[in-house]
């Protein structure tokens, strides 16, 4: 039994937080809300630390590493809310890998940026593999990729598309079966949806037959990036929570109210250990995420649904509670509360959202109790 | 159980109706800029008319140009202006809760001076209580009042939650003229000109990116004697009569700040994916049920203050269910809808995002919790560490304790 | 505006206390968990108040009194647990005073007890009536009444049936009409189902070909009933949620720890805060609903369906934080607050519950919305 | 990350493993009625067997009769037992919580002659801490022992929530050995008979109707100075001790209560309309997200345990998670099955009306919070009004602000 990190994830943990901390990505969320020329390019930081071939086999000139390692990585991005494109280029190398694509190496090497255009698997009273709409309750169609390898269809909300090299469409043959191809972006129209979270670069994507490299990937290469990429959002979501909570434990303590420091009443002592808890108990469920994705394949939808439905909702709690514990200070502009909680309430609702991936644990556990 | 009006009720509410139909042509628009001053004049004119026709400080006294009616002839104002769409009076502070103020505390003096302007929209008026390290804690406030040898007095410090700063003539504001007495007691009230020397202005930008309040900045603005309300030491008791008349304004306001379960249930209305979703549907039955409650406990106030009776604390319940239906709605729109619903161009915008700090406006909600549970429910008190010990000693205590 | 109780109404309720206080109500729902035989008789003291014939017109012998008045008594009686047949006893009335039924005369003179057989009237999604399970998630199908007035069919959890000597059945016709007759109690199965709380008699009724005597009652008759048993039995829980507070707040002001009354602490305080909260709530949603049955019929099952929902919540609410501030004491046998928890539990799943009470929320508002 | 048995475990799980194969025709029902003398000689019987087998008192020092093991040992005798669903040992608070304590402790004479008895079942322990006036502020016992001329002491009180109270043989009692000192100082720990004279035990039924716990008084029992365990008023130091092995204890212990996920999805998996409800699905989705949280806190607890560390306060947060994630899936299982769920038959009735007084045992959610709130985060303190306070001051003081 040994639930803690190797020194190697202990050095891939400091190394992404000490390249991170050099630019001030908390600043510039804010003022990208303005102007969003001022998010800085953090390509070449994520090339230097070889991020973009985390995923990808050694042998193929990646660095060969597991989910786990990624999920440690976008949790030290969303400590610091920063912009990289790794939410839409760690899926996408993963299924890239799986089919030993031609384009490994460029990826690999930094040269072409793919972005993971995702579907979500059936579960077990949805037969269908869907995707994201553009607005409403209603899930849409996945796109459909025709025999030559052709896709038409769109799918919204996809991160990290805008400024892609290379689309990684997960979609539905001829026949209804899961397929995905690698499609140039310079045939896709992508339309730029970047909404309230400056940092969350996102883009509806519209295919009309545009032309497609099909990828030799099973199923479940397929069920594995959509459930790595909840993984991958929920350890952003893990790591805000972390800073949130730093902030509130900090102003808690300093400030005065009625002749004692606020943070010594059971109304702040107690939501703030609620934070704590929610924190906790998503950590957990990332330790549980990380080792179903390497060694327990079919508890992974379950680990990461669970994971993603825990994060979501303890970072939502954890934002609110920031601006709670700073009363009308953490409700302004130039307060960094604000900045977390636009994070919060964006991302919950990326990727199927925590609504989803709560109905999928709901989903595992009963198909499992009616196989037992 | 009545909720008709009765018949001088609804003889009233004939002539504002009939009043407000004849003039709604001049109205401006309900909303605009604030910091636009040719919108803020067209609410002053607008104000004007309305004080002129009877409709403005319905309950002030006659001999201070109002019209000496009962609460239940203010909300059915109210009421009538907002079904007619146009907008109120701009100078909701100054005529709610600073104009009773000065006619319970001020001197004949002030009160000629400054009442009818008020009434007439001639020279509004601003609150100046809040401090950035006094904000449920009133009484810790640490803008430091000096008298001079001329029995003048020069103000310096920081207010913070300002309404209206941006283009009040006046402001009532709560500074420390004794910092070696226990901190409710070296408090005294002042008038200051919002256009003097030493005030300097700025609009506090929300999460919405607008800036719904202003921080004021005094250094060493000079006021003569008789800007003194209430006498000097008793500011605490002049501050509780305008948080008083706080309380009523908010219990004769309208229903829940407009968040409203038909509004929303309009909104969902049109996704029938939504509508037929048995997880979406309680969720909007639940916050419905709350908002729903909120509006009946609008008539039980009402029909109290129709009795003589002032609202008590548990009216902040309200606010606390009415926050919090609406901070559930948000999440359901913006579930049902998706992220659209976030943009800056969404109905929904401002309300998802303002809420959160709203929370907090006004004492947060375990403040009020306290009020609560010690004066209604008449549960023990918290114990107090700050009780008679000279204001000046705390701070230093505090920040010993930070150190 | 008026939204206070005349002194009729006032005077109703005092008696009401007082006669419900000459009965040991609440130490016989604790004895009757093990001995049914422990609950008192509160038959003679329901006619001697003459509230079997609350809801029955002058001219037919009652006191021609109104929904709102039915909620001031069941209020009284669930404040002290009472066992009374009123739930069952009001809506019948209602109905057969509707229909201007020969049993009136009978009823309102107390030798006739009849019992309401709810069936749940349509919404926006379901176009049926339907009748509680015995068990499961799905609702059953409303009893049939052929043209002859005889009834078949199944209601399960029916309040008061147990002891009543005429059933008031609500069915759907041969074309799925709503329709209502009375039957002969001796002409149905009814099978006793107590469950967890004592003082609520509940049974179900099975119809095998029934003879039943057809009420000429409208569609609305029928509404109005369903609706008006959801405001007695949430009138009920508002009863027992003041006991409960109070109860609560005696503890929490004579009870001491580290040194300081236990309600002097925020945890306590603003939990017993939030009891007053959710119950005035409760009160507020009382006087729309009595105000709607009066005056406002096209609000009632908007009003009656917000009441039930907040009340059920509020009663299960202040049980659960009553046995919290009573820390273990009041999880204990010889404790009054686990006979309120008890009630609070069985209550709000019976009569479709305060589930479905807040889908019927939804279900009018959405249907106003679509009509708008 | 690894959550493997080491090679060394393996082989040791095996053997415990094979151990129990072998003998589970021996061992006795799971659960039976603890008031039933001849069902609790079986439990005795198979404790004994289970400690001759080494597979009792794991943790304890080889000089005691333990096995000098680690507790990731303990935890996978704990997981085989579970797996091959025969009862663990009877005395699970003597053997996990006093005995330690005594090793910890208690004088050699009193190791020799409790910890071998109690080990095998012999005899029974009970903790006698809680009173009806001490429950979450463990400090404030009333139960007075007065030392007489001998050197002997009389012990008059009551206590409350003690387990295996009826049927044990010794228990381990805190009582106020001096009044007059402020409330952690005055208190001493006794060993005491419990057949003794001046002893009675009565069942203390729950909301279930079962006597789940007992109360305790003590008439004037006497006891001799032997009896005193880690010395005359050091009684809070040797409390912190049972505390510190009790967290302990539940830290190895099973994954929450046996409130698992998967059971609950079982049993909704049936009900083919709540199956399809979104709402029955979200909430089956949340509550199962904390319950599969809990079991790897579990292991992360494990962890730690492996490394030497010790379970801090934190880890009573997984009991918050776990008490209110059964409680959601109790709501849900009454919501889907109706009022049969409620029944006294039905697999649910204990764990619907166990609960609710479930989460104030071991103290409050409150207590707890404020303890992790301090100790963890590191936030300040609530002021204290009864530190330095002599113990009699203090309830004089209450009595009066009540009275």
């Amino acid at each position: 039994m040994n639930l803690s990190l190797s020194d190697e994830q202990e050095f891939l943990r400091e190394a992404a937080s000490g390249s991170l901390a050099r630019v001030k990505t908390v600043e510039a969320a804010r003022e990208a809300l303005e102007d969003p020329s001022a998010l800085p390019d953090l390509w070449p930081l994520v090339k230097d630390a070889g991020w973009n071939g985390l995923l990808i086999s050694e042998e193929r000139g990646g660095a060969g590493l597991g989910g786990f390692e990624a999920m440690l990585v976008l949790e030290e991005c969303g400590k610091v809310l920063a912009p990289t494109p790794l939410l839409g280029l760690l899926p996408a190398s993963a299924i890239l890998d799986a089919a030993g694509d031609e384009s490994l190496a460029a990826v690999a090497g930094g040269d072409v940026r793919p972005a993971y255009v995702p579907a979500r698997p059936p579960s077990d009273i949805d037969a269908e593999w869907s995707v994201e709409s553009v607005s409403g309750f209603a899930r849409g169609a996945a796109v459909r990729i025709a025999a030559d390898g052709s896709v038409t269809g769109t799918v919204a909300w996809v991160p990290d598309a805008p400024g892609a090299d290379l689309l990684v469409v997960v979609g539905v043959d001829a026949d209804g079966a899961p397929a995905a191809v690698a499609v140039d972006a310079a045939d896709a129209t992508i339309e730029p949806a970047t909404r309230y979270d400056a940092t969350r670069s996102l883009g509806h994507v519209t295919f009309d037959h545009a032309a497609g490299r099909r990828l030799q990937v099973t199923e479940r290469d397929l069920e594995y990036a959509w459930y790595l990429a909840q993984t991958l959002i929920a350890s952003e979501s893990l790591g805000s929570v972390q800073t949130t909570l730093a902030m509130s434990l900090e102003y808690a303590k300093e400030r005065f109210t009625f002749g004692r420091a606020i943070g010594s009443y059971q109304s702040v002592k107690h939501e703030l250990t609620e934070v704590l808890r929610r924190m906790e108990n998503s950590r957990s469920l990332q330790f549980y995420a990380g080792w179903a994705a390497a060694d327990k394949p079919d508890e992974f939808a379950l680990a990461a649904s669970a994971f993603r439905n825990a994060a979501g909702h303890a970072l939502d709690h954890a934002t609110r509670s920031n601006i709670n514990v700073h009363g009308g200070i953490g409700a302004t502009w130039e307060h960094d509360a604000p900045l977390f909680f636009r994070r919060a309430q964006l991302s919950r609702r990326l990727l199927g959202g925590t609504h989803d991936a709560a109905d999928r644990v709901a989903s595992e556990l009963l198909l499992a109790a009616a196989a037992a | 159980m009545d909720l008709n009006d009765t018949p001088e009720q609804a003889g009233f509410r004939d002539q504002v109706r009939s009043w407000l139909k004849e003039h709604k042509g001049q109205a401006p628009p309900s909303t605009g800029d604030s910091g636009d001053s040719a919108y803020i004049d067209s609410r002053r004119a607008w104000q004007r008319q309305l004080a002129e026709a009877g409709l403005a400080g319905l309950t002030w006294p006659k001999e201070f140009g109002g019209q000496g009616k009962g609460p239940i002839e203010q909300v059915i104002v109210n009421q009538e202006i907002a079904a007619s769409g146009v907008p109120g009076i701009l100078d909701v502070i100054g005529i709610g809760m600073l104009g009773p103020c000065l006619i319970a505390h001020g001197t004949e003096d002030q009160q000629s001076r400054y009442l009818g302007s008020m009434l007439h929209g001639d020279e509004v008026w601003c609150q100046l209580f809040s401090e950035p390290a006094a904000g449920s804690d009133l009484a810790a406030v640490q803008t430091r009042a000096k008298r001079g040898d001329d029995g003048s007095w020069s103000l310096t410090g920081q207010k913070v939650w300002t309404t209206n700063a941006q283009f009040a003539a006046y402001g009532l504001l709560l500074a420390r003229t004794d910092a070696d007495v226990p901190k409710h007691k070296g408090m005294t009230m002042f008038i200051v000109p919002m256009d003097g020397e030493g005030v300097t202005i700025r609009g506090l930008r929300q999460i919405t990116g607008e800036a719904e309040f202003n921080e004021v900045f005094f250094d060493d603005l000079n006021v003569a004697a008789d800007a003194v309300v209430g006498g000097v030491g008793n500011g605490w008791g002049t501050a509780l009569t305008v948080l008083m008349y706080e309380r009523l304004t908010i219990g004769l306001g309208s229903e829940g700040f407009g968040y409203r379960s038909d509004r929303f249930a309009k909104a969902l209305s049109t996704d029938k994916a939504a509508c037929a979703d048995p997880e979406v549907r309680q969720r909007l039955g639940d916050l419905s049920t709350d908002l729903l409650a909120v509006r009946f406990t609008g008539y039980r106030t009402l029909t109290a203050l129709s009795k003589g009776q002032i609202p008590g604390p548990e009216s902040g319940l309200a606010k606390v269910t009415t926050v919090n239906a609406a901070v559930a709605a948000g999440e359901l729109l913006a579930d049902v809808i998706g992220p659209d619903a976030l943009s800056e161009d969404s109905e929904w915008f401002h309300m998802i995002s303002f809420l959160p700090g709203l929370k907090s406006a006004g004492g947060t909600e375990a403040i009020l919790r306290n009020t609560i549970g010690e004066r209604v429910l008449g549960l023990p008190p918290e114990p107090r560490l700050d009780k008679g010990i000279p204001f000046s000693e705390l701070r230093a205590k505090e920040k010993e304790a930070v150190g």
